[in-house]
């Protein structure tokens, strides 16, 4: 009976390692690319919204005829979605299966402390023959952690370029609201992401805008009590705030800046707070805090991006909104580089596909162009946002002026 | 050889063990009787250092071992067995005894390798030997926890033996045996007392035992010492019998090392 | 008037570690069930904190339907969790022999993943907003003030653990799990049903830790799944201070902890803060491993 | 290919860990601290090929001694306590390294980048393997390796002396030192020897991670390290073999194709298999059915 049940688990187990590789053979030409991101644990929803907005936008490039392969005929996207759970080893896992299989490019992942590794295990620079790391394209259009697609040549990423987008929002500030001076920063520390864009965004470009940064406080991502935070803040009187700090902890401390009456002039958030989770969490609280986005649904691109993304059960915002710009760019350069898309092509069609990226100055992006930066990084369009009503609302297109 | 001084254990207000003095010379079977709760195997406890003392001392062979940890009482050749058996019972016979040979002799002059690590040959002779004596040689395959009753016993003893141990404290082991055990029990300690030379501390219950076997004993009553004497001089006494009649009906458990 | 001692005046400190004991009495009700439990069945849940939050995340989904007033709110989370508490004991316990003592363990960090799963799944684990009472209240002397929905949520759980303490020590149902606690031989022999005990003490703590959970949730106002593992571990920390099985001690770890925690933050900061807090309660446990109200020698 | 040799890594990696566990569980101990032991290992093995550019192997030795040397100082005031308060004290202690590692700042120039842990923000381009040209393969063997020596070294252990005696700790503390066994002495051992076992695999883990955060080594690591010694059994090293390729083969990689359901089934599948195998996967009376069956086979042949 034991052996039986144990027998029966290894079956099990090989029957589904081999079942992984299998997918149904398609009877025209296809071209395969291969989502990737965190749909369990907190971060699920990132995982959701992505893989919802590559759906579409797979579909929508297959509605249109599909790709154009080096031969001239047309092959269709397909596309595969799995789960990381926004862990370093299963991402890692997740990839050389990827790798292993015949997609062409990865697109994901969500999480910053796993697209560290898998930019790792990459092979860092394309001729370097010694290097023994993987060769495979990765588009990443959520981790969004400073300066991680220079680790590897392979590595490109679709995320806003923070540093970039604070610069300009702290001059439109000491633009728009001369009598604002001084400036107090909140930090969650332990988080790879926010704890980056404090100490070398936000901190350094206010000082640059001409303001004084008075403070800043430090919490944890799982910290629940803020009492001690806002009573520093309130203490340094600051004329407004800029707070590095995701969802959860957001709405803690900017519930407790109300119970403790703390009301600066003006408050600044990350930008991957500029989400939906703010909203369901503390949108009164988060009234008015002003955040740079790079997806907003002001062009009929971004609309019809964020009703697809709606009827597949996701939803658009800065993060998802990437991945079908990726999936965009992917197609662009897969007809523009000739790609076969035949079993023996793979890996070239992989290096064709990722010098390809490598060439591109410029990618059309849902709410304006998208600078391609050398190192692999974008330089996005972006707007700024606020919270009012309970919605996203845009305050101001530093693009249009 | 084993000198007990004011020896003296308090749990919290009870007066497990209170001033008790005993002596046991070289060379005897020593039994200590008393009803149940009159603090028999609290003092083997404390000679043995399972839990500190409140007050007094232990001598043993004219050093001071007070307190000194169980390991160490036995590295001084003190052996002993417990009232509820207590065999690694997952571990077979073997094993059982193989990891008992820690006795002076056997571990003393070993180097560190071969006293933890492999075991070397005098000790997996020693063992083949103390299997033997319990009889349980055709079992030495088998977990500890599957023997019979009075198998685990002869086990345990074994064990204790394995350390070839100067003073032997055997607490109740003929508890729960019948008549035809008690007496190859009786044969054993007789053994083990003429042949081996071993000085053996008993705690028991049973009579038939304990006045066949001892050369003296001391009788406990409420942590107290009442009485002293030979099995003879014991049977007479006064108030071991009133301390027998008056609590032989109730039940309890004595120490609290063994619940 | 302006003592300072490194660099904080005696206000700040007053302050900090009242802010910290009224927070430490979430992980005070949260150490009470781990507790309870334990002192019941020698056994720890680890999903414990995980049915609480459970159960404040039922009463958030019971409110997205029909609107509900913070009060009933916490009264459905309680009862929530009180049947999460039995599920718990059903899935871990009811059915592992009580000798495979690490079989249960295991069993409940099991059921802290589902639970944790399932909560993330039925949100997409995005933080959801949750009723308060009197969360912008502030009372304030001067320089110094307290969070009203603090101080409210200290005095439940000191309720909470007065209705406990009358279960335990004046009905009938408490004698019987006491009795069970003690000596669960002789209860099952003078025909207590120990199952019967066991599961309504997985009920009541439960139940208990279903209000905390309500707590914690209406103290930062918003639920989210992140919450279980800090929690498991500071209510876990409130238990082995205060001595495992004691239910006064849970709640003196409990706000020690919270005071601790504070205090450490204000003087070090908050990177350092729960690495001191560990080494704290390293040392403890190393010198005092009885905890403060422990009685180690029933349980070794 | 390369996915089943990365995931063989994973496989081995976890093996590693959960030995380190096992060997402590044999004293009856359920030691938390294996996450913590295991980020010794792998900040200074990478540390020491980054930035001291040194071969994996004496890095990784360095690293494993490191944890193991500190298991030995910590485990003589760890140990004064047993059972839960020992289980409540190591999560404490492991806890405790890793917010070390997270505010453990040390980094160097080289090339115009800045190499080195950095607190929160971790430490990446461990890249020993990639940069000397191993092949996932190789590294899958360089790992098994390992994981063989050090499974072979415990199950001679375990068929030795010294298994017998870390066994009877575990199974009666008083009855073991009644018999002469010196219990502070063998825990300490037992939790040395897992200190550095975990050390080596926290090596292996920070490089072929390349990248390690002070996030990776939680509770959830030091939780997966005790279960699966507890859900392979703890009569034989080979449980804890079948228990990762149990949760790491079968719930995380084997169960993709149930979607969404697999990380729901995730906890649910272990509360089942504690449910089935109390003792776990290889319990007593697997052991003596195999053995029953050795033995059979030896008489007949």
């Amino acid at each position: 009976m034991k052996k039986q049940t144990l027998s029966l688990l290894s079956a099990v187990a090989v029957a589904a390692l081999l079942g992984t590789g299998a997918t149904p053979a398609a009877a025209e030409r296809t071209a395969k690319i291969a989502g990737f991101g965190a749909k369990s644990g907190v971060v699920r929803s990132f995982g959701v919204n992505t893989e919802a907005v590559m759906q579409a936008a797979v579909e929508h490039i297959n509605s249109q005829g599909g790709v154009k392969l080096g031969d001239g005929s047309m092959a269709m996207l397909e596309m595969s979605f799995d789960d990381d759970r926004c862990n370093a080893e299963e991402g890692i896992s997740v990839l050389r299966k990827i790798a292993s299989s015949d997609a062409l490019v990865a697109v994901g992942p969500t999480c910053s402390n796993v697209a560290e590794p898998l930019f790792g295990i990459l092979q860092r620079s394309v001729d370097d023959a010694g290097d023994s790391g993987l060769r495979i394209p990765i588009f990443t259009d959520t981790a969004i952690k400073g300066g991680l697609a220079k680790i590897s040549e392979w590595a490109f990423r679709n995320v806003p370029n923070e540093t970039e987008m604070y610069r300009t929002l702290f001059l439109w500030v000491k633009e728009n609201y001369p009598d604002l001076q001084t400036v107090y920063g909140g930090v969650e520390e332990d988080f790879a992401h926010s704890r980056f864009t404090w100490y070398n965004v936000m901190d350094t470009r206010a000082q640059e805008a001409g303001f004084e940064v008075v403070g800043f406080s430090k919490w944890l991502l799982a910290d629940t009590n803020f009492t001690q935070q806002v009573r520093e803040m309130k203490k340094a009187k600051p004329d407004f705030v800029a707070l590095s700090s995701h969802p959860f902890t957001l709405c803690g401390i900017l519930k407790e800046m109300n119970r403790q009456r703390v009301r600066p002039k003006l408050m600044i958030g990350l930008t991957s707070s500029s989400s939906m989770e703010t909203l369901q969490g503390c949108s009164k609280a988060a009234e008015g805090i002003i955040i740079p986005s790079s997806f907003a649904p002001v062009t009929d691109a971004a609309k019809m991006v964020a009703k697809l993304a709606d009827e597949k059960g996701g939803s658009a915002d800065l993060h998802s909104a990437a991945a079908w710009e990726i999936v965009e760019v992917i197609a662009q350069v897969m007809e523009s580089e000739g790609v076969m898309a035949t079993e023996d092509s793979v890996q070239e069609d992989r290096r064709k596909i990722r010098d390809g990226l490598a060439k591109l100055e410029t990618t059309n992006g849902l709410i304006g162009t998208i600078m391609r930066e050398g190192d692999g990084e974008a330089t996005k369009p972006y707007l700024y946002v606020h919270a009012q009503d309970g919605e996203w609302a845009v305050l101001h297109d530093p693009g249009a002026s | 050889m084993l000198e007990l001084r004011g020896l003296s254990k308090h749990f919290g207000g009870v007066r497990a063990v209170d001033g008790l003095d005993v002596t046991v010379e070289r060379g005897q079977i020593f039994g200590l009787i008393g009803p149940n709760g009159s603090g028999k195997s609290t003092t083997v406890n404390l000679v043995c250092g399972v839990f500190p003392v409140t007050a007094g001392s232990v001598s043993f062979e004219g050093a001071e071992i007070t307190n000194s940890p169980p390991h160490v009482a036995l590295g001084n050749g003190i052996a002993r067995t417990f009232q509820n058996i207590r065999l690694f019972s997952e571990l077979t016979v073997w094993q059982n005894l193989w990891v008992a040979q820690n006795g002076q002799e056997s571990v003393r002059s070993q180097g560190f390798f071969s006293r933890w690590l492999s075991g070397n040959r005098g000790q997996r002779a020693s063992v083949e030997e103390q299997l033997e004596f319990s009889g349980l040689a055709d079992k030495r395959d088998e977990p500890a926890g599957s023997l019979a009753f009075g198998e685990q016993r002869r086990l345990e003893l074994a064990r204790a033996l394995a350390a070839r141990p100067k003073l032997l404290l055997l607490d109740e082991p003929a508890a729960g045996m019948n008549l035809e055990e008690v007496k190859q029990l009786d044969e054993r300690l007789r053994w083990l007392n003429e042949q081996q030379g071993i000085t053996i501390l008993l705690v028991e219950h049973v009579m038939e035992l304990v006045m066949g076997v001892t050369h003296r004993i001391a009788a406990l009553n409420f942590g107290r010492k009442i009485a002293e004497g030979s099995p003879a001089e014991i049977q007479q006494n006064q108030a071991v019998q009133e301390a027998y009649l008056g609590r032989s009906e109730e039940e309890g458990d004595e120490g609290g090392g063994s619940s | 008037m302006e003592i300072e001692i490194f660099g904080w005046t005696l206000l700040d400190y007053f302050q900090t570690i009242v802010d910290g004991v009224l927070y430490g009495a979430t992980y005070a009700i949260i150490g009470i069930g781990f507790t309870l439990i334990f002192g019941v069945m020698d056994k720890l849940n680890l999903a414990y904190a995980a049915t609480a939050l459970a159960g404040a995340y039922f009463s958030w989904g019971v409110g997205t339907q029909i609107p509900l007033p913070a009060p009933v709110a916490y009264v459905i989370s309680s009862i929530a969790a009180g049947g999460f508490g039995y599920l718990v004991y059903l899935c871990n316990f009811r059915y592992i022999p009580s000798g495979a003592p690490l079989a249960s363990l295991l069993a409940t960090v099991g059921m802290l993943l589902f639970l944790e799963e399932l909560i993330v799944h039925s949100t997409q684990g995005m933080p959801q907003p949750y009723p308060a009472l009197f969360d912008d209240v502030m009372l304030e002397w001067g320089d110094f003030g307290m969070r009203g929905d603090l101080l409210f949520v200290f005095c439940l759980c000191v309720l909470a653990t007065v209705f406990l303490l009358y279960v335990l020590y004046r009905t009938k149902l408490g004698m019987a799990t006491r009795a069970v606690a003690q000596q669960p031989v002789a209860a099952q022999l003078c025909g207590m049903s120990v199952q019967g005990t066991n599961s309504t003490t997985f009920v009541i703590a439960g139940a208990i830790g279903g209000i905390a959970g309500a707590m914690i949730g209406a103290s930062v106002g918003i639920l989210s799944p992140l919450l279980t593992v800090p929690v498991t571990v500071k209510g876990l920390i409130a238990a082995v201070i205060g001595g495992l099985g004691s239910i006064p001690g849970a709640i003196v770890g409990g706000l020690l902890i919270g005071a601790f925690e504070n205090t450490f933050q204000l003087l070090r900061s908050v990177t350092e803060r729960d690495m001191y807090v560990m080494l704290l309660l390293f040392a403890f446990l190393a010198f005092r491993p009885g905890g403060i109200f422990g009685t180690a020698s029933r349980h070794e | 290919m390369d996915f089943i040799w990365g995931l063989v890594q994973i496989l081995g990696v976890h093996t590693i860990i959960g030995l380190s566990a096992y060997v402590i569980l044999l004293t009856g101990q359920v030691s938390m601290a294996q996450a913590g032991f295991c980020a010794i290992g792998a900040y200074i093995a990478g540390m020491l090929t980054v930035l001291a550019e040194w071969h994996i192997i004496p890095g990784m030795l360095v690293g494993g001694l490191a944890a193991g040397a500190l298991a030995c100082v910590v485990g003589f005031p760890a140990l004064r306590v047993k059972g839960l308060m020992f289980t409540v004290a190591t999560l404490a202690f492991g806890e405790f390294v890793r917010l070390f590692w997270f505010n453990f700042d040390y980094q160097i120039s080289r090339g115009g980048f800045e190499i080195g842990p950095l607190g929160g923000e971790g430490f990446r381009q461990i890249r020993f393997f990639p940069e000397n040209g191993w092949s996932t393969l190789e590294v899958a063997i360089f790992v098994w390796v390992w994981v063989i020596l050090i499974m072979a070294i415990l199950w001679w252990m375990d068929r030795s002396r010294i298994g017998a005696v870390l066994r009877a700790v575990g199974e009666d503390e008083l009855a073991a030192q009644s018999v002469g066994i010196n219990l502070t002495a063998v825990k300490v051992t037992a939790f040395t020897i897992g200190g550095f076992i975990a050390g080596l695999g926290g090596g292996i883990y920070a490089h072929y991670t390349t990248h390690v955060e002070h996030l990776n080594f939680g509770v959830l690591l030091a939780t997966f390290a005790i279960a699966y010694p507890i859900l392979g059994g703890l009569r034989t090293v080979v449980g804890t073999l079948l228990a990762v390729l149990f949760i790491q083969g079968v719930l995380v990689e084997g169960l993709r194709f149930l979607g969404d359901l697999r990380n729901i089934l995730f906890g649910a599948f272990i509360v089942l298999a504690m449910n089935l195998r109390p003792a776990g996967f290889i319990d007593a009376r697997v052991t003596r059915a195999l053995g029953r069956l050795f033995r059979a086979e030896r008489g007949g042949a």
